[in-house]
């Protein structure tokens, strides 16, 4: 998969200048969009509301109005509908660009997602590629009534055939949606609406970043008492929860998974191999998900080298309360720094 | 009404070709919102201007007291809902979902039940919940976020609040699959007033129509009688996309294509939406259904409170709907009849006021659902595991002994 | 066939009344299966007896050379039918999706493709396949499950078999979208030969209609004004159930409420199938797109090797149908023009047992897949956790020096 | 839950005799649902062919001839559908038993599985019971073709809600099926289809059979040396295994899971302390799935007690292959007693 070159990206820098400080990952996101685009033709976004509305998040802000009618779709209100024409749109060679409104709503596209867009490429044994992404704002915590705050990735981390990636902050998520788009596999591409609107400084002709690949998972602070492992929403607080530990001198190791299915372990054996202790976090319920992969995955090829076993800090296995409840069901730091003391005491 | 036949009539002029090259948007519209009226088969009863007119098939006899009563209705759950959007900017509710201009059809509808006919709602039926005795505080907890729906659906004969679209379709037919075969279905004969047989009806929106969920609910009712009024208040607009996005034709006329009738009514009239839900209903425990009713009206306000309709659409669109508003031309008729003196509006305004302050009220010492809640009745009957979750939390969170939380 | 006003017209009479008590399964069939021909909006160029007859709209010039080629089609079709269905018998194949009894239907269809045309079948199709080149032996692959189609969907312009029922058909609304995209939708004119417009057309059976995909798929083309043709194959059973458990109007009907023509064709009759759908194909290139065609035609052998008709219907359905054989009524048809001799049936019979052959020849000696096809394909960019797993199990397998495995 | 009672069992035995030789699961299966309906006439069958056909496996035979129209439905061909419906005729009192023909066609129904199903008792604080089944023949190695090999229980293992149960012979299926549709949660009930036709004996009116909780894992065979949990169709696989494997000297203690959502996981731990091995083994992807969750939740539950990471046998991360390569793709004897030794020479 081609991440996109230098001046590809400095082309799409467009009107925005190279460095902009203070970029929410929703503008970083649709810098990203629109800089694919402008690449390649063939990139189309289709969903409810993301023409003339821009989205109910404004990811897709502008983008009818410069792209036109034929290259962003206000479509008809079905999932199914939605997964199913994007899949034909890319075996005539588009590139479509699926808005699924909220987590909650994925499941009517499903069945699609499921026999179809995943298996196509298997099916005819690589004679049909389906570079489709299905972007999903995911997770809770933001006041929201029911099916807008879910966790659905595992659904998806375990459909062979398919991707699953999550960006968890402003400059991720610029590369990371071209990225996708340019990807000849299809994506699910999760994106943590409660940070949306939370800010970082992205400059669009850091090479670094535009190379650094996609299904790479990514150490984002190192540490040497404790790896605590997450992904999308929670990196933030992973990462105040490290603050937090070293006042009290614990070193934590904060690794971004970035990349859902598959799943790069790597990075979180030779980590757990020096700490000795890993903390898994996530906003999804617990059973039979990604974070049991992980640990399933951790228990077997670091066995002696863990000196106590893999603890999960995740989302309890009952359906996402009402959101009155959404700080006392989501992670938050100190259920983070509460697993990983028991797993320095084990 | 006997006959069907007229249930697959010829289009009605003024629709588009269907099979003309790419309708122009002009075309289209033409066909969906027709006239400003709502197109040559639109049943009125209750001109915008106030004047009650006839209709061959869905003439109805009103008392002024039953006027008097839905214009209390109308302005009462509009005053309501009203209330409740400003206890949203207040930050007192996390979002509200107006009802603004489907006053008529939600009241109209809901008046047309009988007690043991059971009801599913979408998320923007607080006036047909208002109809089934779920008061609006019953209401509020969905909104503030401290519930997902407080009431009793089987002892209310209304069934929880539904978000993903199309879901309660299906869930409707079920329901009245089963009146069916329970037996309730049939026997009805409109002289026996103590009649006890059902019927369903089932709320969903234009946007909703493209779901496979209410396609495959049309599919079942069919082949299986189900005595099922679909009641689609097509209120122009599904966030931000026109009806036109969802259909090529008027939406009534999808019935067509299942062989069940399909009716469009005008939806800020509410003795049109009384009139022909209660015949569908009556229809429907005949052993005749399924229905259709296309109720054809306008979402005044936003799509929630989160929405931005300046960004889609046009005031002019908003000013034009506003001379049909639905509690409007009942008021002057109400006059022009001499069916109400000021007293009656002064009375009704008052009652509106109390129940905004009632309403206020109820949500400001609305207590927060306590932690356990995230684990209460999750199952039927016992499941270890999550047992387990929830004592370790629950112990987890007595270690704050009275600290941050 | 210009205006489209004739597609919205009302039910032929014969069909039963929408909003009738309970119809009758009398009732019902006598909407559904219409006459033993399929109701008097039949569209029939060639009657079961093999005499011409005039439609006022689908009339359409046949040589002697092209009705021969359309019998030779049916009859190879057919001959490999049976073939692939005695090599499942006799264990060859895991199982076999018998097309018999709908070679004119899909002849027909078939045939009436031009070669920048897409089509996407279902699971069935053998016959669409044969007229896209793609061969009965590029068939095999799938039924004695050594592969899940091998032929290439672009350069073929034909799908791959799709075994969910009704998926397809939003894919192929999808392809449609992008020919208009494209800009190959809407220049057309009948005179220019040269033209290079599209069309895609998309089969699917009766069961499929109650499909939410089906509906999603109706609603996406035609606000989209996809050149798309749904071709319904209704061969009057889904497995065990009869079309009435799937609608109580004819299939072809169902067009009606989403404003594109409905037409129905006598399935049994290749002139009417190949005149309807090029007519239906040409107003899809010209923009009118979409169209519905339900072809009325019966399913003459089990719904699948694995199934027992026997269980659910009665053989005197079958004889019946018999009589309706689409093969039967060409082959009288050339010989009462005197079109065709006995040198070229003997020809086509020769020909027919030297297909069978090869396809008998070619399962035989069709190779098993090895263990790697297990991990192969599955993404079209490297996957590092797949190819740990491939290498771990081809290792382990190696392990086995010539062992059991 | 009530299993069902002594004298319910035997009422249900009705033509039949109480004790029968070589009787199959799929008959087991037709037995225990004709029983079912005999004690509760809220019971409903539905679903597609489950009528005149008697399903395309026969496991609803005879029964709509006995039962009639309205308690055995042939409904039109959507799964939304199916299940839909079935949501509001429990909401009406009824008790459906939802058919789902094959595993790889339940998807179009999943989204009023997870959306509604799963999630009306908690959304109504238990106002709203909702008694459904849903069967689905399950597994592979019955030489199908695409969609009717697949594993897909950990989708719905992962739903908080929803049950999820396999029955792997002929006596559990009869008292399990009944015991499912008496429960008052919603239960995903799958069915080894390549083990309908399998015989055992069963007695209709043996009363510790009809007592054994529905919702607990059961040790089918003693053994010292490692533990081996299973569910479904690898059950018989794991059992010939054991057999192979003592003649070698090795026993191995092999566990049926039975239920997989809760999965009941307390005899797993208690066998792992003692045995101090674990092997997993699933037909299905392991990526992101059961075996991962009870990896997961035995690495941390027994950390000290084992002696080599938990190991799992189960599908690749794949579609399921052209089913030429079922013997290839699924876990055999040899892979399990592979693992065995993995695990004992760890
Ligand atoms: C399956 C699903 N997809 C998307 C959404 C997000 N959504 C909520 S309301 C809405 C528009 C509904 O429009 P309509 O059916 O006309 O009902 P209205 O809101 O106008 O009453 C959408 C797209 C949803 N709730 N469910
Ligand atoms: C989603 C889905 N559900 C169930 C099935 C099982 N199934 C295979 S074919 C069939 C009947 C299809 O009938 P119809 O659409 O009339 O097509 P036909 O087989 O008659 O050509 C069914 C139920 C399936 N393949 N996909
Ligand atoms: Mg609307
Ligand atoms: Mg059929």
């Amino acid at each position: 998969m081609a991440a996109p070159t230098m001046d590809r990206a400095a082309a799409q820098a467009s009107e925005a200048a190279p460095v902009q400080a203070n970029v929410t990952m929703a503008k970083a996101l649709n810098m990203g969009l629109r800089a694919a685009m402008e690449a390649d033709p063939r990139v189309l976004v289709m969903g409810e509301d993301v023409g003339k509305l821009g989205g109910v998040f404004r990811i897709t802000d502008g983008l009818q109005k410069d792209f036109g009618e034929h290259r962003v779709l206000d479509t008809p209100l079905a999932e199914s509908g939605i997964i199913g024409t994007a899949i034909g749109l890319a075996m005539r060679g588009f590139r479509p660009v699926c808005e699924i409104q909220f987590d909650g709503f994925v499941f009517p596209g499903f069945d699609q997602i499921v026999s179809q867009l995943a298996k196509m490429h298997y099916r005819s044994q690589g004679k049909l590629r389906m570079p489709v992404v299905v972007r999903i704002p995911f997770g809770g915590g933001i006041g929201a009534v029911e099916h807008h705050s879910e966790s659905p990735e595992s659904f998806f981390a375990q459909i062979a055939g398919l991707r699953v990636v999550a960006c968890s902050y402003p400059v991720d998520a610029y590369w990371m949606i071209q990225q996708a788009i340019a990807c000849d596999d299809p994506i699910v591409f999760f994106e943590p609406k409660r940070r949306y609107y939370e800010k970082g400084q992205l400059d669009t002709t850091d090479s670094a970043a535009a190379g650094f690949p996609l299904f790479s998972s990514r150490v984002l602070r190192p540490g040497q008492h404790a790896t605590v492992a997450s992904y999308g929403p929670s990196i933030r607080t992973c990462l105040e929860a490290a603050t937090a530990a070293e006042a009290e001198g614990t070193e934590l190791e904060i690794i971004d998974l970035r990349t859902l299915s598959p799943v790069d372990l790597d990075p979180v054996f030779e980590s757990v191999r020096r700490t000795g202790r890993l903390v898994v976090v996530s906003e999804a319920p617990s059973e039979s998900s990604l974070t049991s992969e992980i640990a399933a995955r951790v228990q077997q090829e670091c066995f002696y080298s863990l000196e106590s076993p893999v603890l999960r800090v995740a989302g309890f296995d009952t359906p996402y309360p009402p959101a009155k409840l959404d700080d006392a069901y989501l992670p938050d730091l100190d259920r983070i720094l509460h697993a990983v003391d028991r797993a320095l005491g084990w | 009404m006997s006959s069907a036949e007229r249930w697959t009539q010829a289009t009605p002029a003024g629709t588009p070709a269907a099979t003309a090259a790419i309708p122009s948007t002009k075309q289209v519209i033409a066909g969906l919102r027709a006239t400003t009226e709502g197109g040559a088969d639109l049943v009125q009863l209750l001109t915008p201007e106030g004047e009650r007119v006839a209709h061959p098939d869905f003439d109805i006899d009103i008392s002024p007291d039953q006027l008097r009563a839905l214009y209390r209705d109308m302005v009462l759950v509009r005053r309501f809902d009203r209330e409740a959007n400003a206890l949203q900017r207040q930050g007192q509710l996390g979002i509200w979902v107006p009802l603004l201009g489907q006053e008529a059809a939600q009241i109209g509808a809901g008046r047309a039940m009988r007690p043991q006919d059971m009801a599913f709602p979408s998320y923007r039926e607080h006036g047909v919940a208002w109809c089934r005795d779920v008061t609006p505080t019953d209401l509020l907890g969905i909104f503030r976020c401290a519930d997902h729906g407080s009431w009793d659906p089987i002892a209310k004969k209304f069934g929880l609040y539904t978000i993903v679209i199309g879901n309660q379709v299906l869930n409707a037919t079920g329901y009245a699959m089963g009146q069916r075969f329970d037996g309730k279905v049939g026997g009805y004969d409109d002289a026996d007033t103590a009649d006890d047989s059902e019927a369903t009806i089932v709320f969903f929106g234009d946007g909703a129509t493209s779901q496979g969920d209410v396609h495959e609910g049309f599919v079942w009712a069919s082949v299986y009688d189900a005595p099922l009024v679909f009641f689609c208040q097509n209120n122009q607009w599904a966030i931000s996309e026109p009806t036109e996005r969802q259909s090529r034709l008027p939406l009534y006329q999808r019935a067509r294509g299942y062989g069940f009738p399909g009716i469009r009514v005008d939806g800020n009239d509410v003795l049109a939406c009384l009139a022909a839900t209660r015949w569908a209903l009556d229809e429907c425990r005949r052993g005749n259904g399924p229905v259709l009713i296309e109720a054809f009206t306008y979402r005044m306000d936003a799509h929630t409170t989160s929405d931005d309709p300046t960004r889609y659409r046009l005031s002019e669109e908003l000013e034009a709907w506003k001379l049909k508003d639905p509690i409007e031309r009942v008021r002057v008729h109400l006059v022009r009849q001499q069916w109400a003196d000021q007293d009656f509006f002064t009375e009704i305004q008052a009652e509106s006021d109390l129940l905004a302050a009632e309403v206020r009220d109820y949500c400001l010492n609305m207590p927060d659902p306590p932690a356990e809640r995230i684990f209460s009745e999750v199952y039927a009957e016992p499941q270890p595991v999550l047992a387990g979750q929830r004592a370790e939390y629950l112990s987890y969170l007595a270690g704050f002994a009275g600290g941050e939380r």
